[in-house]
């Protein structure tokens, strides 16, 4: 059941073209030193799915900035200039969704289960005719599971199984990407023995994970970022 | 007391005791710190805490621990941390009891515009949409006019609404209005004016209650 | 925030003909203390939610013997004798579904959806043609969420604002009929002051708690019954 | 070695090292009795365990952990507890590597019905038809005819299906037999039986490769 790798195997496995979920609201639960062994591995014409895009010259900005990313799903790229830039320009493809709703698709991928009925932005611009569905007296938006080839995703403490245990607002997307992403990557910097979590409180159960990168510490990346401190 | 200022320190008074509370980016972020560091109140932010309170000290952030507008936050006794999934199922199944949130365009249907200006300002729809169609209750937090004094209180909405008919009350620098079946009432005056120049300023009709100028 | 109210008061919310969840896989789960109360105040026409009917005796078994039950939604009661004659009798509806289902219906409830997508029987006898959607190129069976009134849950560990913590197999359905049901009433012998539970180990967040019940201790319901011990 | 212990403990050489395993009510949840203590496996249980394992000692039972068939287990170092909707997101994702079965009725086909004998026999579906329906790798265990001697392997299923063409390999007390897509191919047997003798207690048509003989 050990699933370790070294990083360099881990994203190696990523072939040009695939799509690729990524862990993270703004910089806590975003995998940096995977994003990093992606940008110097050079893997081309990705989808990325991210609710957001980071800022720039970290996390996946630097992907984008470097042209390996042809589209990008998301659900608010304000904090990155550049990327708005890129987007406005034509050179990336941006699919936004209602944050919620960007969860739920991807939740559902992770259910097995191949879309949902809701009521988000029924009667907005988001909703295009040919989503809409009358069933049984009411009418809904059918929302889609979004699920990907890979899903990249920084856990606080892992085993070596793969059981993965978030720290703060680090969670976010990862557990439902974990679940909706054929193969999963995970980097953390404290892996632990099986039995060394607690088995209630693991929020990704190993069965979802299929490789485990354990870092030799965590880089400034993860560190207190300037841009996050409000003024 | 700034034109802001007198839109955040009004806005506080809206947080009853015990209320789930979601305090959008821009004015609303900063209406927690008007709270009194006891109160009995959980703020929910969308990247999963419920729970959350006033900016860290320096030395107490942690890099993990941000709120949904970006910024490392203390929390208070009695929080969770949860997956955004669960965040939104909070929402959608409308156990938040209040969302401030800005505006760039209200109307008196209630309607709000606060996600996208075609052309000029897409960048995503983030958890407004959620927030403005599920919380029971949206208190709007605007600056009365935009930055070249044109009225953000219109008839009708002409930007892509973010949810209809969603907005209880609207706190401006000038007024508290509130979204009513009979149309926009304004219920208060933040600073001396007229009827006559609030209206003046102000797209859509207002009414104006006797008990208004009483007060 | 305390949610803290006698069993009495908590339990006497319910009206007659409610919908009522009630957490629990066998016993683990089982909110036994606040289903004996509802035996005594006696509520009648009630529709339980619960993945099986307990066994004989105990548990949910006793409101359905004693009449105050028209209908259970289930996924297996083979373990209940006296339930499976009620029901094959006619004295009591019964509605099946597969057991993954059955999460997934209450699991979309809870996330303010209203149904999803499945290929989960789709041709079997459990799929009725009017369940049947052709929908961009698949078929598929549409599952509705499954929502209600009232849920019944216990927590190992509560605290006053009502955050919840599980313990081992007992968490099965508990978190999602907490989200699904309008008003969750919980039990629990364990209650903290808030703060004492870690963050990020709480299960069901308090948001989704209306009432909670501090029982004094749990009773012999709650420790280990010969009918779990395999032979 | 009686007919049961001959099915489990051929049924437990089918578990590779590395494998996730879902073991039904019945024959299947024995086989865990024939596996060592160190192997590298993880049995789940529908009702939230990852990491499941034998009886729990008398004095070791937690009154909150039992197995999806209501026994007290004990667990393995590198276990995990979750809902039922993550446990059967595991299955519909194929997380699982392999899940033994009881059966009522297989056929040729791979056609598995284990849930229900109208007028007899419906206590609920339970588990079953997602296991079935989404675990790669489906082995039955079954006695090879029934308690009155009618036979269970069929030519086409008479009950309602649990799942259609779900089954990878039958193991019976009399042999082991795989679902191919040329029919039911015998690959072992585990009693003295001739082949006509095999044929003649299964309805449907059995196909014995030459190597069969020669083992």
């Amino acid at each position: 059941m050990n699933k370790q790798q070294t990083i360099e195997q881990a994203i190696a496995q990523i072939p040009d073209g695939a799509s690729i979920m990524v862990g993270g609201f703004g910089s806590p639960g975003t995998p940096f030193a995977l994003i990093d062994e992606l940008l110097k591995q050079g893997q081309k014409h990705l989808t990325l799915i991210k609710n957001d895009a980071n800022e720039m010259g970290i996390g996946i900005s630097k992907l984008i900035e470097n042209g390996q990313v042809d589209k990008l799903v998301s659900t608010h790229i304000g904090l990155n200039r550049r990327v708005i830039e890129l987007m406005n320009e034509g050179v990336l493809e941006v699919e936004f969704h209602p944050q919620g709703i960007f969860a739920e698709k991807i939740r559902t991928a992770g259910a097995g289960s191949f879309g949902f009925l809701s009521d988000i932005g029924l009667e907005s611009e988001i909703t295009k005719p040919e989503d809409l569905l009358d069933w049984k007296g009411a009418r809904y938006k059918v929302e889609m599971a979004l699920g990907a080839d890979f899903a990249l995703i920084h856990a606080a403490q892992a085993d070596t199984f793969g059981n993965l245990v978030y720290q703060g607002s680090a969670i976010n997307f990862s557990p439902l990407m974990a679940m909706a992403a054929n193969q999963v990557i995970v980097e953390t910097a404290h892996c632990r023995a099986p039995g060394e979590l607690e088995p209630a409180c693991i929020h990704t159960p190993s069965a979802f994970v299929s490789s485990l990168v354990v870092l030799p510490a965590l880089t400034n990346d993860y560190g207190i970022m300037e841009h996050h401190v409000r003024h | 007391m700034s034109d802001i200022n007198r839109i955040i320190s009004r806005a506080a008074r809206e947080i009853q005791p015990g209320n789930i509370v979601n305090l959008g980016i821009g004015l609303p972020t900063q209406v927690i710190h008007h709270l009194p560091e006891d109160m009995d109140v959980l703020i929910h932010t969308e990247n999963g805490v419920l729970g959350a309170w006033k900016q860290a000290q320096p030395e107490q952030m942690d890099p993990f621990l941000i709120d949904s507008a970006g910024a490392y936050i203390a929390t208070r006794p009695g929080s969770a941390f949860f997956d955004s999934a669960v965040s939104f199922a909070m929402i959608r199944r409308g156990k938040l009891d209040l969302t401030m949130i800005g505006a760039f365009e209200v109307d008196q249907q209630g309607n709000l515009a606060n996600w996208k200006i075609p052309g000029k300002f897409s960048p995503g729809i983030g958890g407004a949409m959620e927030l403005a169609q599920k919380t029971p209750r949206i208190v709007v937090l605007t600056t009365h006019c935009d930055k070249k004094g044109a009225p953000k209180v219109l008839k009708h909405c002409r930007l892509p609404l973010t949810a209809a008919a969603c907005i209880s009350r609207i706190i401006t620098e000038k007024a508290v209005i509130d979204v009513t079946p009979e149309g926009l009432v304004v219920r208060e005056k933040l600073e001396p004016i007229s009827n006559e120049a609030l209206q003046a300023i102000t797209e859509a009709e207002l009414i104006f209650p006797p008990e208004l100028e009483a007060s």
